[in-house]
């Protein structure tokens, strides 16, 4: 088990032919990813590597090999129309990678996403990885191992880091999420937090989260209520600077909250184990099992 | 992306938002003449992308055409929060009978902008929110319907009881909204909408901050940046599609990805180092990316030593090895650097980095605790 | 019983103090509807005759008087305002009388009422009347008596003339609606025969159609499958030119279709019982009972 | 509200939709100025609203401008299906590789905005859709989020296969989506939509059509309206707030509400009358509103007696004996008149005409047998 995807994940690769989009979509054909469709408006009838048919529309694609779940490596300008397509087409889940994703446009694709009853990850966001068994996205497979913690974090090459420490001290991972570090993206902390605490292979949680807006203090706050499971947290920024944003977007709309120092201490309050440095998960995560 | 308030201004009175006549000087003679042509009192507004204008002396009450000279001159030139002050904004003084506060901001819980408003305006609103949060009125607006007609007159209803005066906001606040989407803003304020003894509603003061990822799109809200309100080396890394913020310490870093960058930068600490800057090189990486890096880090003096902490996913860690060859081929680089690689084609980046007598770690304290150690020799 | 309004209305009338609003108030109080309260923006802490509260946004008259319907009678320009406003107020079921509001508008105010899971009447309709309980709109009461046939029709004051034929004739009606002439409406014949089907204290049904369009024929095959009560109709429009809009919006989408002759022929294959003047409503009435 | 082609073609191309340079003429010398203007072969189309035109003799191909001349000179002032030809169009003869067909109507059934497209264009849609229903594509669009982007590209790629024409065609759709919208159409079509044989997609004729309900808040749009290509009698009714259709039979009827107009018309015919227009005078009514009607009635020849049919609600009785009444004072009706009024304020309208005196019925079948037995007693 693991969550999101797996074994029966069915991918359909948007922007298949890019640089980024064949590029990862051979890390996941290698990876084991059941890749069954790409789609590049205009090269529909081609094949991509000599085994992934490519498809002039999502639609197609969904029709022809039951795709059940996207990834989208198209530039900014086209992600959020991407999204809107496999959305209208069926897919029930959807990864989105590209940067820059204007947020005005994501403020009308969430409602069309979660109306037409699909998940969203991202926008902007490193994908998902369930070791051994399916990679969505651009996490490095060989970091990874398959086991049983699961793993959700707001930065990309950060999980990485801290996934390696967990694969090279012998600890597995379950499923592997980057959501992103956007204002606005489709699946956030608590929605992973609900999915590990169900998904009977978890037995741990790993959290990443980074200064700015409140939602890993509203994590915590679910995992004060509901999560049973160990967890393990992590703020990166405790050295930012106040009113500059580092990278992501910051802070918008609560004024002062956002400090890492505010957000390890709401996971504290919540018994999550803190993190002073990427390598303690390996020690925090051997203590909570 | 901050705008200028007389920017801010320009985007809300094309938008048909009432506001008192002013102009923009870039001199005292300039301002002198706005405010002859202005005539009567007015106030001289130092622009800058900072808050507390008034307290540091930017914003300055006139009496006379040769008073407004004279605050733009103090003004022009000044530095307010480490900005140098390179225009004023001339607007008459104007007769308050009341002043509310009125922004929209895209919020992240709701994913959507939400209105903001309160009787209880010109102040900084986020004390407010802080002291009397009953004071403000939120309201989330459904961005695939838009601000509706009867939702912008109940909020207008928040800040006034006659019906002229409620429907002259629930306008402006229709406007505001309008100007807040069709621009990718991220925050939209007038702050503070007044009204004067004779009842007419007016911004007086507008505030706008662009969503950065418009940008691309945009080029007319592009050309509105004023690189000169801008700390030259983060001018130069944004031009290079690179995220970076300068800071006090000595420890240059190259990091991809934003998380990564701060955990590094927090690492630098743990060890006892002090990072010069923050700096993201991106998901998708190319060696001329790599260049520009460290040609800005090398621009600060303070730098004693640099770390690249690249950990590789869609950046390719050979791109970045190619590129920290190509920058030592094209300048000198005085300072020692430490370089951690490891993901994606980790492999061929050693190889290339081996080409050239270069080394790197695959370790990020390892590397980090490297880089502090030598930077303290440095110092 | 009855359907949509009964004696547990409520009823707050936006644009109270207008022309037409206060006019058609007076008459419903006069016979006998429960209004609770008006809307006039900036006029707010009036009172109306005396008796009817009045509030500037519907928000407040929901909070203060618990009103669950309402009725519009604002001038087109803000009609549509003025159901969302009522949606977005909780209101359940909203009656708008106001003639002319532009069609591009109702197809973005259609999906936001049901999303409310409010129920719209009209707009540009007499409303409804649930005689000598409640009424709401603009039928005249004194042409309308309690009693047993339910009555649904797209046109206004042919409604009118058949009620009074029935009333006349000893026929009283459980509730008479009028569902207008627009192209987007709320409730449609559809809506009202179910609802007919469905009412205890309605026998049979009155069904008032028109040229143009293709409801009647969908009503025609819904009242063949689902409505087992006698259902007698009525065609106007059998000796309008083709090609010619009489008045309200004909035929759009379906080409030849949305003549009197196929309407009519419709009726006749689903067992309708079809007039061929109005007063024959009382004779086949008579005989369907 | 119909356009003419021109009018149609003029939206689409401020939406940017692609299309041959063309002009429009009033007089033969015009068109002749602007075939020389275009060069090569023109065709010469009679603007009127009314389909067949081409079957009419109104359109026209032309190898010179004089030739365009010619028939500008045949065309202009010919009646086509009643309607006077006051301007022609004249375009460039194309030379043409395909027809498709895009159009876009205001849909009852889904509540919605639908695309019909097909790749079998220049013909009549309707005749497709009765004979080659599956020919036709259909797309229903949910106008809170608009035409997107991969909806106009779905339904490009049932028109072409080549990307740059496919991508063209999905712009031109998002255009006519546009222009759809942000006029209150009712329908909006594109036939033929053609491929040259250098393979540019271009607009050839455009049909748009306004919903009535959008002029008061669109000037603009009313500014189309070209009275000259409409029966004058229609032209003062609908100047005067009246739905007015004129018909052929000598039985004037003036009746409230559409639906009991048409039914009024249906029970002159079932008393064997024949009624000589449809005439709603609307929910609202005023006194001037049914002078204005009776003006309208009278002016008809035709006429031989009137029929008022007037079942008040929102409608008073009271106001249209007062307009009975004002217009017999206005000027003389040499025709007679069976007035029937029932419901809001019957009582003071019968007061009313009997103050006059004149008489009333409350039924219907009355009233309309009598009115027919009056009109047949003149002819």
């Amino acid at each position: 088990m693991s969550i999101f995807i797996g074994r029966q994940t069915r991918l359909v690769v948007q922007g298949i032919t890019g640089r980024d989009g064949s590029f990862h979509t051979r890390q996941m054909m290698e990876y084991g990813t059941q890749v069954v469709a790409g789609v590049t408006p205009g090269k529909g009838g081609q094949q991509f590597e000599g085994k992934v048919p490519v498809f002039n529309t999502v639609a197609d694609a969904v029709r022809e090999t039951g795709a059940n779940t996207s990834v989208i490596y198209v530039p900014p300008a086209g992600a959020a129309g991407a999204i809107y397509e496999a959305a209208d087409a069926g897919i029930a889940f959807i990864v989105c990678i590209t940067e820059g994703v204007p947020v005005m446009d994501m403020t009308r694709v969430m409602p069309f996403v979660r109306d037409r009853g699909a998940r969203l990850l991202g926008p902007n966001c490193p994908g998902l990885i369930t070791p051994g068994e399916s990679k969505v996205g651009i996490i490095p497979g060989n970091i990874c191992t398959p086991g049983r913690v699961g793993l959700v974090s707001r930065s990309g090459t950060l999980t990485y880091e801290v996934v390696n420490h967990l694969t090279r001290n012998g600890i597995g991972q379950s499923t592997c999420v980057g959501i992103g570090g956007d204002p606005i993206i489709g699946t956030n902390f608590i929605d992973c937090l609900r999915a590990f605490q169900d998904d009977a292979a978890t037995d741990a949680i790993v959290m990443m989260g980074e200064i700015g807006g409140t939602d890993e203090q509203n994590a915590a706050d679910f995992v004060r209520q509901y999560v049973t499971k160990p967890v393990v947290g992590f703020i990166a920024g405790q050295t930012a600077p106040k009113g500059r944003r580092m990278g992501h977007a910051g802070a918008i709309i609560s004024g002062s909250s956002g400090t890492a120092e505010e957000k390890m201490q709401a996971f504290e309050a919540a018994g999550i184990a803190v993190m002073k440095r990427p390598v303690d998960v390996v020690e925090l995560v051997k203590a909570a099992r | 992306m901050n705008l200028h308030e007389y920017q801010a201004r320009e985007l809300l009175k094309a938008a048909g938002v009432p506001m008192f006549e002013g102009g923009v000087a870039s001199t005292p003679a300039e301002a002198e003449a706005i405010a002859a042509h202005l005539g009567g009192g007015v106030v001289v507004k130092a622009q800058v992308h900072s808050g507390g204008r008034g307290k540091a002396g930017g914003v300055k009450l006139a009496k006379s055409p040769a008073e407004a000279r004279a605050h733009a001159e103090k003004i022009l030139g000044m530095t307010i929060k480490g900005l140098v002050v390179h225009k004023v904004l001339v607007v008459p003084a104007a007769d308050i009978a009341t002043e509310a506060y009125v922004g929209l901001i895209m919020d992240r819980g709701t994913q959507r902008p939400v209105f903001m408003v309160s009787a209880a305006g010109g102040v900084d609103i986020e004390e407010v929110a802080a002291t009397n949060p009953e004071k403000i009125t939120r309201l989330a607006v459904d961005p695939v319907y838009g601000l509706l007609p009867h939702q912008a007159l109940s909020l207008a209803f928040t800040l006034y009881t006659d019906i002229k005066q409620v429907r002259t906001a629930a306008r402006i606040m229709e406007q505001l909204y309008q100007v807040f989407t069709a621009n990718g803003a991220t925050l939209a304020e007038i702050n503070p909408l007044v009204t004067t003894p004779d009842g007419r509603v007016l911004a007086l003061d507008a505030k706008i901050s662009i969503d950065d990822n418009e940008l691309d799109r945009r080029p007319d809200l592009a050309a509105l940046r004023d690189e000169s309100a801008e700390e030259p080396s983060e001018v130069a890394a944004r031009n290079a599609s690179l995220t970076f913020i300068k800071l006090d310490g000595n420890v240059g870093c190259v990091v991809n990805g934003a998380g990564l960058a701060m955990a590094t930068m927090d690492l630098v600490k743990y060890y006892g180092g002090d990072p010069a800057n923050f700096l993201d090189i991106g998901g998708s990486s190319n060696p001329d990316k790599v260049v520009n890096a460290l040609r800005i880090i090398t621009s600060d003096p303070n730098v004693k030593a640099i770390l690249f902490n690249i950990f590789g996913g869609i950046t390719r860690t050979d791109d970045v090895a190619n590129g920290i060859v190509a920058a030592t081929r094209e300048f000198k680089v005085n300072v020692p650097i430490v370089i951690r690689l490891t993901g994606t084609n980790e492999k061929e980046a050693f190889r290339i980095l081996e080409g050239v007598g270069m080394t790197a770690l695959s370790d990020m304290d390892e590397a980090v605790a490297k880089v502090v150690a030598l930077a303290k020799e440095a110092a």
